[in-house]
C-alpha cells in the first residue's frame, strides 16, 4: 500500500494529512505554526505518521502548501493552498464548482473545473476585513469561546450592521454596540453577516456556480454556514474535515506523483 | 465639603481610575480590564481607587469620566474625551508638554497643546489598526510570545527587520516570510515597533509637533518603544513613570474635576446660606 | 405634468412630523417615491453627483433622481470594483444591481475618475442607456459655454429618445421656472441657518434639501413653501453652541447620525452638502435659448466644489468666503474615505484655515459608517477646547 | 530566466539597442532638465495622457513629466521617503502616490535621484485623469504659475464613439481646437518664443513617425517567441515615446526600434529561453518591486506580450494616428481628441480591445493589476474582467497592489497568487495535451 502526505503551513495553524493510494484519509494532525515554521511542519507530519501508525519511509511523496510551503524542507514539492483547497473540496464533494475558503487572514473564492483544476480565484487584497480573524476579535471582546460563537449568533433576531472593516477595530465596534444596549446575539449575528457579505462579494468576482463548498477553519461555525449560504443565495457543502482541506488537496497532489511514477497513464484522468 | 475628585478613563481594553486629593496629589489609582459591562467595571475600578486612597466612595466630591466608554457609564458628573483629559494630565506631570502621543491598543492619537494645557490640534489614526499597539501585540502573539515578553525579547535585537505592511493581520504573512528568510523573532518584533513608531512620528508631524513631547498609552509599557521614538525624533521625550503612562488621561480627568469643584465651591461661597 | 404625488406622507402634518417624514424617506433604502413614480407609468433618469441640469429631464416629463448612494452593503457591487474606492460609487451601483431603484436612463459625469468609469461599468450591467455628461473642466475657455450648450443639446436629444417625446424650448423654459423657485426656497432655508441656526438643525435642513433629489420639484417646492414658515414660528431656544461651517459633502453624503452628532454641539451655519442641488446661485434667466441660459448659469453663476476646475474659484478662497459670509467661529473639514479630489482639497483647506487662524478639525467619513466613536472623540475634543476655560 | 543572447554577425548590437539607447536618451533628457534648472530656464510640466510634446517643443520648452519622475523614485526604492514627506505635509495615505512623490520633490526644490528638475513655468494638463487637474492646482498654489487645462471630452457611452464628420465629434473637435488656439499665446508669453507654424509642422512630423512606429512595435510582439517584454522593456520604450514626442531623437529612436524588433522577429530571438505562457498585462506596473514583480512571472516561463499600459500611458500613440501637416492646428486638435479620448476611457471598450489583443498576440492569459493609487485605471477592472471572462474562457489573475506605495505591496501575497495562477496555466496545458493524445 502506497501513501502520500500534504502539509499545510498556515499563518496560525499547520496541518498534515496522509492519504493511501485509494485516496482515503488515513491520518490527520494539527499544530500551531508559531515562530519556528519548519519545526511546526515536521511536528505536524510526525504526529500524522503516529496517528496513521506509519513509518516515514512508507510515505512516498510529500507536498507542502500554505504560506510556509517553502519551509516544508522535507517536502518533495510545493503547491499553493489555492490549488490545494480546490482539489480537496472537489475530492470531498465531486459536484463542487465554487469553493469559499475562510482562513485566519485570507478569504479565497475559487472556481474549479470538475477535474479539480482552478479556473479562477480571488482573494481579499486590501486588508483582513471579512476573514476568520474578525470572529476571533469578536470572541475575545465578548470573551466567548470561539466554538460557541456561532451558536450564540444564531439566537440573534435583528442583526446589527457592522461597518468596521478593520479586524482590530471589530473589538471596539462590538463593545460599542453592546454599550448602546444591543443584544450580544444580534451583534454577533451582525458580525457573521458582515463577514459573509464580504466573502460573497469575493465569490461573485469569480462567479458563483453550484455546488458551493465552504472550507477552512471557520467552516465549522454554524452561524457562518447559515449567513454565508444566505449571502450567496445557495446552500453550501461543509465537511467536518474542512480545516484540513488544504492539506488534503496537497496530499492528493502528492498521490498523483506517486501513481504517475507507477502507472504510465496520467493519474489525473481518474480523478 | 471633601476636596477629593476622581477621574475615570474607560478605555477599550482597560478601565483606569485616579482619586486626586487636595493640592492635586494622587491619593489612589486602580485599573481593571474593561470587558463589556462598562458601568459596572467603572464603579468597581473607582471603588478600588477610593479604597487605596483610604476614603469612602461618598467623599469623592466630583467625578469626570473619559475614554471611549465615557458616554456608556453612569458615573461622571461631566464627560470629556481622553484627548482633553490627557492634555491636562500630561501637563500636570510635565508642565512644558506641547505634543502628546497616545498609543493605545486600538487607537493612536497625537495632539498639540497651547500654553494652557488646551488641545490646539489633534489627529487620530482612523484608517485601520495599522500603527496601533495591536500591531505590535498581534505580531508578538503570532510568534508565540506573551505581551510581557515583548520588552525583554526586543532588548536582544541587533537591528530591526523592515516591516512595510500596514495591516495588523496581514503582518502575519509578512512575518512568516521574514521567519522563512531567517530573521530572528527579536529583530522582527523590533521591526514591528520601529514601523509603529514611524507611523506615530508621522501622526505627530501632522499636528505640527513642538517640544516637549510626552508619550502615554499602554504600549509605552515597553521601554524600548520610548527609546525608538527618541531615536526617530532625535530628541528627548517625557514618559510618565511606571504605570502612570496608562493613568495620564484618568489623572487629567480628576484634575478637571478639581477645577470644576473649586468653581462650584466659589459659587457656593458667594451665597452665604449655602456655605455650610 | 407629474403623473402622481410621490410623497404625500408629510401633507397636513405638524412640523416635527413633516421633518420625520423627510428623514424616514431619506433613510428608506427602497426609495419609495421613485417606485411610485414608475408604478404610475413615469420614467426616471438617475444622475450621479454632483451637478446635473435636471431641467432637461424635467422638461421631458421624466423624474430626475439624484443618485447619491445609500445606507446599504455593496454586496453585489463589490464584485465589480477593487478594494480602493469611495463608498458612494459602490453603493450607487448596488442600489441598481439589487433593484432597489429601477431607472430608464443613467447619467454620470467626468467629475472624478471613479465617477467617469462608473458610466462604463453601469452600462455593462444594465440594458437602458447609461452615459456621461461631459461638463467642461476648462471653465476659463471662451469656448466652454458654446461647447456646453452643444453638450446639453446632445443630452436633450438623448432624453427625447428615452422619453419618447420632443423637448421644446418652451418645455425647458417652464422647467427653468420651477427650478428657479426651488433654488430660491433653498436659498431661504440656508439664510435661516445663517441668521437663526437654532430654528433648524443641520440634519433637519439636510433632509429637507435631500428629498428634493427624490421627488418631483413641484412637490419639493410645495414642501418647502409649507415648512419654511413653520420653522420660523418654531418655539426653539438659542443654545450655547459653536457656529461651524461643514465642508466635504459635495459628493458622498455623511450619514444622518453623523450630522446629528455634529448638531448636538454645533450650529452648522453653512455647508456644501448636496451642493449640486444648490449649484446655480441665481435665477436662470430663460430669455434667449434655455440651453444657452443653463450653460451660462453653470459657468458664471455657480458655487464651487473640489471637482470643478475654474481658475476664478480658488477653492480655499471660496471656503474662507463661505466661512466669513456665514459668520462662523470654526470649520469642520471632512472628506469621504478614498475620495481623491476631496482628500487633495483638504490639504489646501487646512492650510488656508491655519493661516487665517480659524479653529478647525479634519476628518473622514463614509456614507454607510455605523460607528461614530472616532468622530465623536474629535468633535467633542474640538468643542471642549473651544468652550472650556 | 536568462536574457536572450545579443544578435551576432553584421548586426552586432541590434538586439537590446532599444533598451541601451532608451537609457541613454533618458540620461540625456535629465541632463538637459538639470541644465534648465541650473539656468533657471522656463519649463513646462505635462502629463503622459495628452502631453502636447509636439507643441511644447515648438516653444523650446523642456518638458517635465511628474508621473515619470515619481515612478522613478519607486523604481529606485526611495518612493517611501517622498510619500512620507508629502503625508507629513498633509496629504492622505489614500491619494495618488505620483502626486505625493511630486509634492515632496517640489518641497525638496526639484531634487530627484536622477538629478534636479526645473520649477514649472507653466503646467498643461488634460482631463484624461482628473487627478491631473488637482495636481496642477497644487503647482498653481505653490508657484502662482499659469495652469492650462486642455479639456478633452471623452466617449459618452458604450459603443457611442464619434468620428470626424459626425456633428457631435465636430462639436468636441471645435472645443479642443479653440482651447489650443487659446493655449498658444500663453505658451508664447511663458517661453518668450513666437509661435512658428512650420516648427509645429516639423514636430508633428516627428510625432507621426513615432506613433506610426510605436503601433508597429506593439504589433511585432505577435511573433513567437515574443520580441520584447511589454512590462519591462515596454516601459523603457514608453518613456522615450513620452519624453521625446515631437523630437527628432524620438522619431529616429523608434525607427531603430522597429528595425530591432523586425530583426528579432525574423531571427526568432525572444526574451526568454523558454517562453511557455504569453500574457497580457492590464493596469499599471508595480514599480516598488519592478524587476521582482516581472521575475515572479518570467521564472515560471511567463512573459508579457502586451500591456494596456503601453496604450493609455502613451497618450493613445498606439493608435498610430498621423497628423495632416497641411492643416496643423485643426489636425492637432483632432489627433489630441482621438488619442487622449482613447487613453482616458479605455474602460468603455476594454473587452473588445482585450479580445483583439488576445487574438493578435496569441495570449494565454490576462493579468489584471489594479492599484490603490489610480482610480482612472483601476475603477471597474473587476467588472471588465467579468465581461472578458464571460466572452472568453481563459485564465486570468486579479491582484491589487500599488505603483508607488510599498506599504500595500505584499510580495508574499503576490507570489502566492502568481504561483496559483501558473498552476492553473500548467494544468490547462496538461488538459489540452491529454485531449490531443486522447
Amino acid at each position: 500500500m502506497a501513501y502520500a502526505a500534504g502539509v499545510d503551513v498556515g499563518s496560525t495553524q499547520t496541518k498534515a494529512v496522509i492519504v493511501d493510494e485509494r485516496r482515503k484519509i488515513v491520518a490527520r494532525a494539527l499544530t500551531m505554526t508559531g515562530a519556528h515554521v519548519t519545526r511546526a511542519a515536521e511536528q505536524a507530519f510526525a504526529e500524522a505518521l503516529r496517528a496513521g501508525d506509519l513509518e516515514e519511509g512508507e510515505v512516498e511523496y510529500v507536498v507542502g502548501t500554505g504560506y510556509g510551503r517553502y519551509k516544508v524542507t522535507f517536502g518533495n514539492t510545493q503547491v499553493t493552498e489555492i490549488s490545494c483547497h480546490g482539489r480537496g473540496a472537489v475530492h470531498m464533494f465531486p459536484k463542487t464548482r465554487t469553493v469559499v475558503d475562510m482562513g485566519g487572514q485570507d478569504t479565497k473564492a475559487i472556481r474549479v473545473h470538475p477535474n479539480g483544476e482552478i479556473q479562477d480565484f480571488c482573494m481579499n487584497d486590501k486588508c483582513a476585513a471579512g476573514t476568520g480573524r474578525f470572529l476571533g476579535a469578536a470572541a475575545r471582546a465578548l470573551d466567548i469561546p470561539l466554538d460557541e460563537l456561532g451558536g450564540t449568533a444564531l439566537k440573534g433576531e435583528k442583526a446589527v450592521r457592522i461597518s468596521t472593516t478593520c479586524t482590530v477595530f471589530a473589538e471596539s465596534e462590538v463593545l460599542g454596540w453592546l454599550g448602546r444596549g444591543k443584544k450580544i446575539e444580534d451583534v454577533l449575528l451582525g458580525v457573521h453577516e458582515s463577514i459573509a457579505g464580504r466573502s460573497a462579494g469575493l465569490a461573485r468576482r469569480v462567479g458563483i456556480e453550484e455546488e458551493v463548498t465552504f472550507t477552512g477553519g471557520v467552516a465549522l461555525n454554524v452561524a457562518m454556514i447559515a449567513t454565508l449560504s444566505r449571502a450567496l443565495g445557495v446552500a453550501v457543502n461543509v465537511s467536518e474535515d474542512s480545516h484540513y482541506m488544504g492539506a488534503l488537496g496537497a496530499a492528493l497532489f502528492a498521490l498523483d506523483h506517486v501513481l504517475a511514477a507507477r502507472a504510465p497513464a496520467p493519474a489525473r484522468q481518474s480523478a | 465639603m471633601s476636596t477629593y475628585t476622581a477621574g475615570i478613563d474607560v478605555g477599550s481594553t482597560y478601565t483606569k481610575a485616579v482619586v486626586l486629593g487636595p493640592d492635586n496629589t494622587i491619593a489612589g489609582r486602580a485599573m481593571r480590564p474593561t470587558g463589556f459591562q462598562l458601568s459596572r467595571v467603572a464603579e468597581e475600578t473607582l471603588a478600588d481607587a477610593a479604597a487605596q486612597a483610604g476614603i469612602a466612595l461618598e467623599s469623592v466630591a466630583y467625578t469626570v469620566a473619559t475614554g471611549f466608554g465615557r458616554h456608556q457609564v453612569a458615573l461622571g458628573d461631566v464627560k470629556v474625551t481622553d484627548l482633553t483629559a490627557a492634555a491636562r494630565g500630561a501637563t500636570l506631570l510635565f508642565p512644558n508638554t506641547r505634543t502628546i502621543l497616545d498609543v493605545g491598543g486600538q487607537t493612536m492619537k497625537a495632539s498639540r497643546l497651547d500654553g494652557g494645557a488646551k488641545v490646539r490640534s489633534f489627529r487620530l489614526n482612523d484608517k485601520c489598526a495599522a500603527g496601533t499597539g495591536a500591531f505590535v501585540e498581534k505580531t508578538a502573539r503570532y510568534m508565540g510570545y506573551a505581551t510581557e515578553e515583548i520588552g525583554p525579547l526586543v532588548a536582544t535585537s541587533k537591528e530591526p527587520t523592515n516591516i512595510s505592511g500596514v495591516c495588523a493581520v496581514f503582518a502575519e504573512s509578512e512575518v512568516i516570510n521574514h521567519l522563512s528568510q531567517g530573521s530572528s523573532p527579536a529583530d522582527i518584533m523590533h521591526g514591528a515597533i520601529a514601523s509603529l513608531v514611524g507611523r506615530s512620528v508621522q501622526l505627530m508631524k501632522r499636528v505640527g509637533m513642538e517640544p516637549e513631547f510626552t508619550l502615554i498609552g499602554g504600549i509605552l509599557r515597553f521601554e524600548r518603544m520610548a527609546q525608538v521614538v527618541r531615536e526617530q525624533l532625535g530628541t528627548e521625550v517625557n514618559v510618565p513613570a511606571g504605570d502612570l503612562v496608562q493613568f495620564t488621561a484618568a489623572l487629567g480627568a480628576a484634575l478637571l474635576g478639581q477645577r470644576r469643584l473649586r468653581r462650584i465651591t466659589l459659587d457656593a461661597a458667594a451665597t452665604p446660606a449655602a456655605s455650610a | 405634468m407629474t403623473p402622481v404625488v410621490t410623497f404625500p406622507e408629510w401633507q397636513g402634518r405638524p412640523l416635527e412630523e413633516v421633518l420625520r417624514c423627510c428623514t424616514d424617506l431619506l433613510e428608506d433604502e427602497h426609495f419609495p417615491t421613485v417606485a411610485r413614480w414608475r408604478a404610475a407609468g413615469g420614467k426616471v433618469a438617475g444622475h450621479f453627483q454632483v451637478y446635473f441640469p435636471e431641467e432637461i429631464v424635467h422638461a421631458a416629463g421624466m423624474l430626475p433622481f439624484k443618485v447619491r448612494g445609500g445606507p446599504v452593503e455593496a454586496m453585489q457591487a463589490d464584485s465589480r470594483f477593487g478594494s480602493y474606492l469611495c463608498s458612494i460609487v459602490k453603493t450607487s451601483l448596488e442600489l441598481a444591481l439589487s433593484k432597489r431603484v429601477v431607472l430608464d436612463l443613467f447619467v454620470t459625469h467626468p467629475i472624478c475618475d471613479a465617477a467617469r468609469n462608473l458610466g462604463a461599468v453601469w452600462g455593462r450591467n444594465f440594458p437602458y442607456p447609461c452615459e456621461i455628461l461631459y461638463l467642461p473642466q476648462n471653465a476659463n475657455s471662451a469656448h466652454a459655454a458654446a461647447y456646453l450648450r452643444d453638450e446639453y443639446d446632445r443630452l436633450r436629444r438623448r432624453v427625447e429618445r428615452v422619453a419618447g417625446r420632443p423637448v421644446t424650448d418652451d418645455d425647458l423654459r417652464n422647467s427653468i421656472v420651477v427650478f428657479n423657485e426651488n433654488r430660491a426656497l433653498l436659498r431661504e432655508l440656508y439664510a435661516m441657518r445663517r441668521e437663526t441656526p437654532w430654528l433648524v438643525r443641520v440634519d433637519e435642513a439636510y433632509a429637507l434639501v435631500a428629498v428634493g433629489g427624490m421627488i418631483p420639484r413641484e412637490e419639493h417646492n410645495a414642501l418647502l413653501r409649507a415648512v419654511l414658515p413653520l420653522l420660523r414660528a418654531r418655539p426653539a431656544k438659542r443654545l450655547d453652541k459653536v457656529r461651524v461651517v461643514f465642508e466635504g459633502g459635495f459628493c458622498e453624503q455623511p450619514p444622518l447620525d453623523l450630522l446629528r452628532a455634529i448638531g448636538r454641539s454645533c450650529d452648522v451655519v453653512d455647508d456644501d452638502l448636496l451642493i449640486g442641488l444648490r449649484w446655480i446661485l441665481e435665477d436662470v434667466t430663460a430669455n434667449g435659448g434655455p440651453l444657452t441660459a443653463l450653460a451660462h448659469a453653470y459657468l458664471e453663476h455657480s458655487s464651487y466644489s473640489p471637482v470643478q476646475h475654474d481658475l476664478r474659484k480658488p477653492k480655499e478662497e471660496m471656503l474662507l468666503q463661505r466661512f466669513r459670509a456665514a459668520g462662523a467661529q470654526a470649520a469642520i473639514v471632512t472628506a469621504a474615505k478614498m475620495c481623491e479630489p476631496g482628500l487633495e482639497e483638504q490639504v489646501a483647506y487646512a492650510r488656508a484655515l491655519e493661516k487665517e487662524g480659524v479653529p478647525f478639525f479634519v476628518s473622514e467619513f463614509e456614507e454607510n459608517m455605523t460607528s461614530f466613536e472616532q468622530l465623536e472623540v474629535q468633535l467633542e475634543t474640538f468643542v471642549e477646547n473651544l468652550l472650556f476655560e | 530566466m536568462t536574457q536572450a543572447v545579443r544578435g551576432g554577425g553584421g548586426t552586432t548590437g541590434i538586439v537590446g539597442r532599444g533598451n541601451d539607447d532608451g537609457a541613454r536618451l533618458f540620461r540625456q533628457w535629465f541632463h538637459e532638465l538639470a541644465a534648465a534648472a541650473e539656468a533657471g530656464r522656463p519649463a513646462a510640466y505635462v502629463f503622459v495622457m495628452g502631453s502636447l510634446g509636439e507643441l511644447m517643443r515648438t516653444f523650446d520648452l523642456p518638458v517635465v513629466f511628474p508621473e515619470i519622475n515619481s515612478l522613478q523614485t519607486a523604481v529606485r526604492r526611495v518612493a517611501h521617503e517622498y510619500l512620507n514627506e508629502a503625508e507629513d505635509y498633509g496629504y492622505s495615505p489614500d491619494i495618488c502616490g505620483y502626486v505625493k512623490a511630486d509634492v515632496a520633490t517640489q518641497l525638496r526644490g526639484g531634487l530627484l535621484p536622477m538629478g534636479r528638475i526645473p520649477k514649472p513655468s507653466i503646467a498643461v494638463n488634460t482631463n484624461a485623469c482628473n487627478t491631473y487637474i488637482k495636481w496642477a492646482e497644487i503647482w498653481e498654489r505653490m508657484y502662482k504659475i499659469p495652469v492650462f487645462t486642455l479639456d478633452v471630452p471623452g466617449t459618452r457611452a458604450d459603443g457611442a464613439q464619434t468620428w470626424p464628420g459626425d456633428p457631435d465629434f465636430e462639436n468636441d473637435r471645435r472645443y479642443v481646437e479653440g482651447q489650443l488656439r487659446e493655449l498658444i499665446p500663453v505658451l508664447e508669453r511663458v517661453s518668450g518664443v513666437r509661435f512658428d507654424v512650420d516648427r509645429l509642422r516639423e514636430a508633428m512630423g516627428h510625432a507621426n513617425t513615432l506613433c506610426r512606429s510605436w503601433k508597429r512595435v506593439l504589433a511585432l510582439n505577435a511573433s513567437r517567441p515574443s520580441v520584447f517584454n511589454a512590462l519591462t522593456d515596454g516601459t523603457i520604450y514608453l518613456g522615450v515615446a513620452n519624453g521625446f514626442r515631437g523630437a527628432s531623437e524620438g522619431a529616429s529612436y523608434f525607427t531603430d526600434l522597429v528595425e530591432e524588433m523586425e530583426y528579432k522577429s525574423a531571427n526568432g530571438i525572444g526574451t526568454l529561453t523558454a517562453e511557455q505562457s504569453r500574457l497580457l498585462f492590464v493596469g499599471v506596473p508595480c514599480y516598488p518591486i519592478f524587476r521582482r514583480f516581472s521575475e515572479m512571472f518570467t521564472e515560471l516561463g511567463g512573459t508579457f506580450v502586451g500591456s494596456t499600459y503601453l496604450h493609455f500611458a502613451s497618450g493613445g500613440a498606439n493608435l498610430g494616428y498621423e497628423y495632416d501637416l497641411a492643416r496643423p492646428i485643426e489636425s492637432l486638435a483632432e489627433g489630441v481628441l482621438i488619442g487622449v479620448r482613447d487613453a482616458m476611457d479605455n474602460m468603455f471598450h476594454q473587452t473588445p480591445a482585450l479580445l483583439g489583443m488576445i487574438d493578435t498576440l496569441a495570449a494565454d492569459g490576462v493579468v489584471y493589476h489594479p492599484i490603490k493609487s489610480c482610480r482612472t485605471v483601476s475603477t471597474g477592472l473587476a467588472d471588465s474582467r467579468r465581461a472578458l471572462l464571460a466572452a472568453r474562457d481563459l485564465p486570468s489573475l486579479f491582484i491589487e497592489s500599488d505603483m508607488m506605495d510599498r506599504r500595500v505591496v505584499s510580495e508574499a501575497q503576490l507570489k502566492n497568487r502568481i504561483d496559483a495562477f501558473f498552476e492553473g496555466l500548467a494544468s490547462r496545458r496538461a488538459q489540452a495535451a491529454s485531449r490531443l493524445t486522447a
